[in-house]
């Protein structure tokens, strides 16, 4: 099948009147995602290209029936939306906005958590599962049905390297970017126990970076819970410490996160890690 | 962004915490009313700068100034001292450590302690530190009592110790800092608490909320400090390849992807998501002020449409002049587009990683 | 405890929501300074006091001081009224409900608001409720936008909504409410948003963070304060058996027993668990004075020994003088020697909690 | 076999140097809990009947492995108790104490439920499992092993009931006395789930009474999940509503929380209930 997102996803976009709201809404719908509404406080009653906008998630959630929202409302309001979409029920919550204080999202990831939704990211770029739909701004045309389960830290790579699996013939069942932030919703081990569960999903690639211990703690996680086979990339082997590359949790900081560290641990519980990111059709095939 | 001492010991103070009495000086001139015997502390970001020589102890005013002098004229690792810190030296009994740090494991707070004081924390046997995460409701008074018992403490300095932590929670919180540090936090010889050394990082994600700190330099180089204020991410490194790229991700592998043909990057420029080529031109604008030896340009088009990039790219050749070679591996949505537009100004593109980077490594030893 | 409706405006009012000018008067003298038009409003704590005439209108202040004369001399539903708040009479354009309070289903604080106000909640369909669960970080924004779309306001009235129930929420958490509820929430026609009616009911549990409201009266009797004051729950009802039993859900079990066997009980008193032979001395004297025909005492003996309770009995009835018949029922720890002990003092038990509890019916009608 | 109490329960007892804590940590020791340690702040290092005393509760979960506490510590200390239990790690918080403001007690479960610990109060009996050990106070000589899981917001009404099944031959697998306020860890519906999941548990008892809708959710969870037979007491039909009758949480408000009510909708849901707390004995053995 797939995780997260699948035949049952009806999702909101809030921020939808916005520029980037606006795109990705027709994009998702495009994809073929059920994309039943959109909410932009002060805009409600009115519509974005054909989906309803309402003032609030509680009105949208009622009225659509939605359990998924997609949110691109701006860093400084972010906390407050993913706040008022677990507050409706919605459980699952895709936060593509970057740059939010971290104290922020530690606080709606908590929300979350206590609730039962589940947060992706934020500053990521969303779920797609190719059989159902995509919630985020994930480039369409990159995907292709299969078994292969993707999950990373990183945008642009990770359509790189799904580009270069669905040009091999390797479709998916689900790709998760879970973001780049230090704090996220979905990590890897959360992201993985729900590929190891799903029964369509035979095989698990995923990106990493350099920063923090979250790739240790998935090797870990991977030697004791999970029976598929793992391939893995990890970006930034070449960067120097105390910088951050871009993604705010992209640093090695206090001699932690670095790409040798992870690459080691995840080796250590059997996963095949790949040297450059276009080695990763090769190895899923080699199997 | 990481603060100063004395700016992170100036917040500390907003929120109650004991330090000691201390002066700021820029130039040997400056140093009165400071208190005798005092440290001179050079103020930089940079770590190690006792080792590098940049705290000296002086007993009276000429002693100061003069090494005062001393330090304002160093150089450490890389860092030139602009400002010292003449403070009253404190009569040392004990030397603990204390530290709040977002965790990014247990996505919450970390409150750090440690009996262990004035050596760095990652030098600290890991079972001789208590790690405590702060519950999502803030700090609360059992904090306090695994304080006393880590730091061995009666009565009194206990409560000293609980109200101190208690402030400098609040200060983590308010501030929006990433990790807040008191190292070493000194017991004097007449009981007092006090923050010996400050360390503070905030978050720079919060700075919209902290429009206070937009006069506060961080340890960025002039051309990062003028990148980060167009928002783009750019980060100096050692070697003499310009990479341009789009996503974080995809720029640190083609970072790797030259080190492992050979090559060493030396700017790592982050184009992020975007649609506008001005932004691209603002990029090489800036990546032609690095002087790399050659620009490396990488884009897997998506959000970011490879003909928006082109368009940028040939605005900056014609407009700003870049008379650095650009290599370029270009793919993705309209891929072909792009690759015409470059080719308009003479720049050919690839569509193949590692052959592009090689080429790009071939270009940097030439 | 309830707060009285002048209580609980003082207290908004210190969180800055607004309320009508007026004055507080425990007699017709002391009217002086209200506003004309005015509303003379009843201070009492049990509800339904408008369509008991507890709220009159005037427009003089001769008019002002005979409403208040009428309305002090009022017993409203078993409570005298004591006090008249004298309050401008608002420009009503809408009247609103909104209100937080302890949720017991979802563990949390649940805002409810609905643009049905001035009447009882429980009489508005539950589809025209908005009902938010307020995330355990507190009020935020978000809530504030759902007011404005359940009320149907505009945006400067939506504004004013917002800070009213942020502050609310406020107000509920500093001090320790169970029930914060302001219906109606008028709109006037000058658009000003106002809590013309309020009802606060504190957390009894938290009293001893709020120490300020230890001279309220909350609507108990004489003697169910004295309880209180004595920690003993105790509670007045219709009938005329006396019970006294230990634990909440015994007590309240055996004033079932009773009903089911043709009696009623007329004094609720739990001894709870306890090991201090005085507190049922204490207790006895409570239930003497409440003046029951006769007195049910149902001990299951376990945290609360068996011989305690006939112990602290066997005080009562030799020091107080108990006047009244007891019958009790003895079982659990101690049983035994508990049974000794009030045999000597006149007092048969039984073991078996049915025959006992028909034993005390017969008594109370004889 | 048992819930929430089992063989491998090892307790610490907080405030085990007051009156009430060194009385109930012998006596369950006494019923053959491991007692491991007591928590008493300032007097860590000397022991109370040979339990050894620690100054915090990360202390002592290090040192005795310990994975429940009994919280016995004053209301105005008991927020911070339970944070410091739940913080710890400890997986099963029994909360005696009585009089906690509901807003502490509101901050305590959502820390718990946050970090998977499981509260049981406050203002509560405990949790004895006859077969291993008690958590709590409630008297020892009362019980017997049995089939039967009670569940009640009473103290000393569940003796009773208790006392009155053991002495009809039927025992227990684990008896709950989830408390008497509004505000509680774990409600009926939580500990129907674990009995309905315990193979140990055949049938179930709940001793419900007047205020709140626990018991009407708890019918509606019955009628959805629970597949044991379950038989109900209900204290409170001649309660008048506006008064607290003795349990912070026994009262009828708003004209929700009535005896009947609850009666109705458990017996809609299939549930046996007794018009008095004795006739609890012969419902059980008609089955």
């Amino acid at each position: 099948m797939a995780i997260m997102v699948d035949g049952s996803t009806k999702v909101i976009v809030q921020g939808i009147t916005g520029h980037q709201g606006q795109f990705h809404a027709k994009s998702m719908r495009e994809f073929g995602t059920k994309v039943v509404g959109g909410v932009t406080p002060g805009k409600g009653g009115g519509d974005v290209d054909g989906i309803p906008v309402f003032d609030t998630v509680k009105e949208a959630a009622e009225q659509t029936g939605a359990n998924t929202t997609c949110i691109f409302v701006p860093a400084r309001f972010a906390r407050d939306a993913v706040f008022e979409a677990v507050n409706a029920g919605l459980g699952l919550v895709v936060v593509i906005t970057e740059h939010i204080p971290f104290l922020d999202a530690m606080q709606f990831v908590s929300y979350a958590k206590l609730k039962g939704s589940t947060v992706i990211g934020p500053n990521c770029p969303g779920v797609t599962s190719p059989s159902f739909g995509k919630v985020g701004i994930m480039p369409s045309k990159m995907f292709a049905k299969g078994d292969v389960g993707v999950i990373s830290r990183s945008g642009t790579l990770t359509y790189e390297i799904v580009n270069a699996l669905s040009e091999n013939g390797i479709g998916q069942t689900t790709c998760v970017g879970i973001g780049g932030d230090p704090i996220i919703g979905t990590n890897f081990v959360e992201a993985l126990a729900r590929f190891e569960e799903d029964s369509g999903t035979k095989r698990i690639v995923m990106v990493g970076e350099i920063g923090g211990t979250a790739e240790e703690e998935a090797a870990d996680f991977i030697r004791e819970h999970v029976t598929k086979p793992v391939y893995a990339y990890i970006a930034g082997r070449s960067a120097p410490p105390g910088k951050r590359m871009g993604h705010a949790g992209a640093i090695i900081s206090r001699g932690r996160g670095t790409a040798e560290s992870k690459i080691k641990a995840l080796e250590g519980a059997g996963v095949s890690v790949a040297a450059l990111p276009t080695d990763i059709p090769a190895l899923v095939k080699k199997g | 962004m990481k603060l100063f001492e004395y700016r992170a010991k100036q917040l500390m103070e907003k929120y109650g915490i004991p330090i000691p009495r201390g002066v700021l000086a820029k130039s040997p001139a400056d140093i009165s009313g400071a208190e005798y015997p005092v440290a001179v502390k050079a103020q930089v970001l940079v770590g190690g700068r006792g080792k590098a020589g940049g705290i000296k102890f002086a007993s009276t005013t000429d002693e100061a100034r003069a090494r005062s002098k001393e330090i304002l004229s160093m150089t450490i690792k890389g860092e030139k001292v602009k400002s010292v810190l003449l403070e009253e030296r404190l009569d040392v009994k004990r030397e603990l450590y204390l530290s709040f740090v977002m965790d990014r494991s247990s996505r919450s707070i970390l409150m750090m302690a440690s009996a262990d004081g004035g050596v760095e924390i990652e030098n600290v046997p890991h079972e001789r530190i208590s790690m405590v995460q702060v519950p999502p409701f803030g700090y609360s008074q059992f904090m306090g009592r695994i304080l006393k018992s880590t730091f061995g403490l009666g009565d009194d300095q206990g409560k000293q110790a609980d109200a101190l932590a208690r402030s400098l929670y609040s200060m983590f919180v308010a501030e929006d800092c990433e990790l807040a540090e008191i190292n070493p936090l000194v017991v004097t010889s007449s009981g007092k608490v006090i923050a010996a050394d400050s360390k503070i990082t905030i978050n720079d994600d919060s700075l919209f909320r902290h429009p206070e700190f937009s006069e506060d330099i961080d340890d960025l180089t002039p051309l990062e400090q003028r990148a980060k204020e167009e928002d783009i991410a750019f980060v100096q490194l050692d070697g003499n390849i310009g990479v341009i790229a789009n996503g974080a991700g995809l720029t640190m592998a083609t970072l790797d992807i030259l080190t492992l043909n050979g090559g060493k990057a030396g700017v790592f420029l982050d184009l992020g998501g975007t649609d506008d080529p001005r932004k691209v031109t603002k990029a090489l604008a800036l990546m032609k002020d690095a002087r790399p030896a050659v620009i490396f340009l990488n884009i897997f088009g998506g959000i970011t449409k490879c003909d928006t990039v082109a368009s940028g790219v040939k605005d900056a050749v014609e407009t700003v002049g870049i008379d650095i070679p650009i290599v370029a591996r270009i793919r993705g949505v309209n891929d072909d587009i792009a690759r015409e537009i470059l080719k308009g100004i003479g720049i050919e593109s690839s569509t193949d990683l590692i052959e592009a980077a090689r080429k790009a490594v071939r270009a940097a030893v030439s």
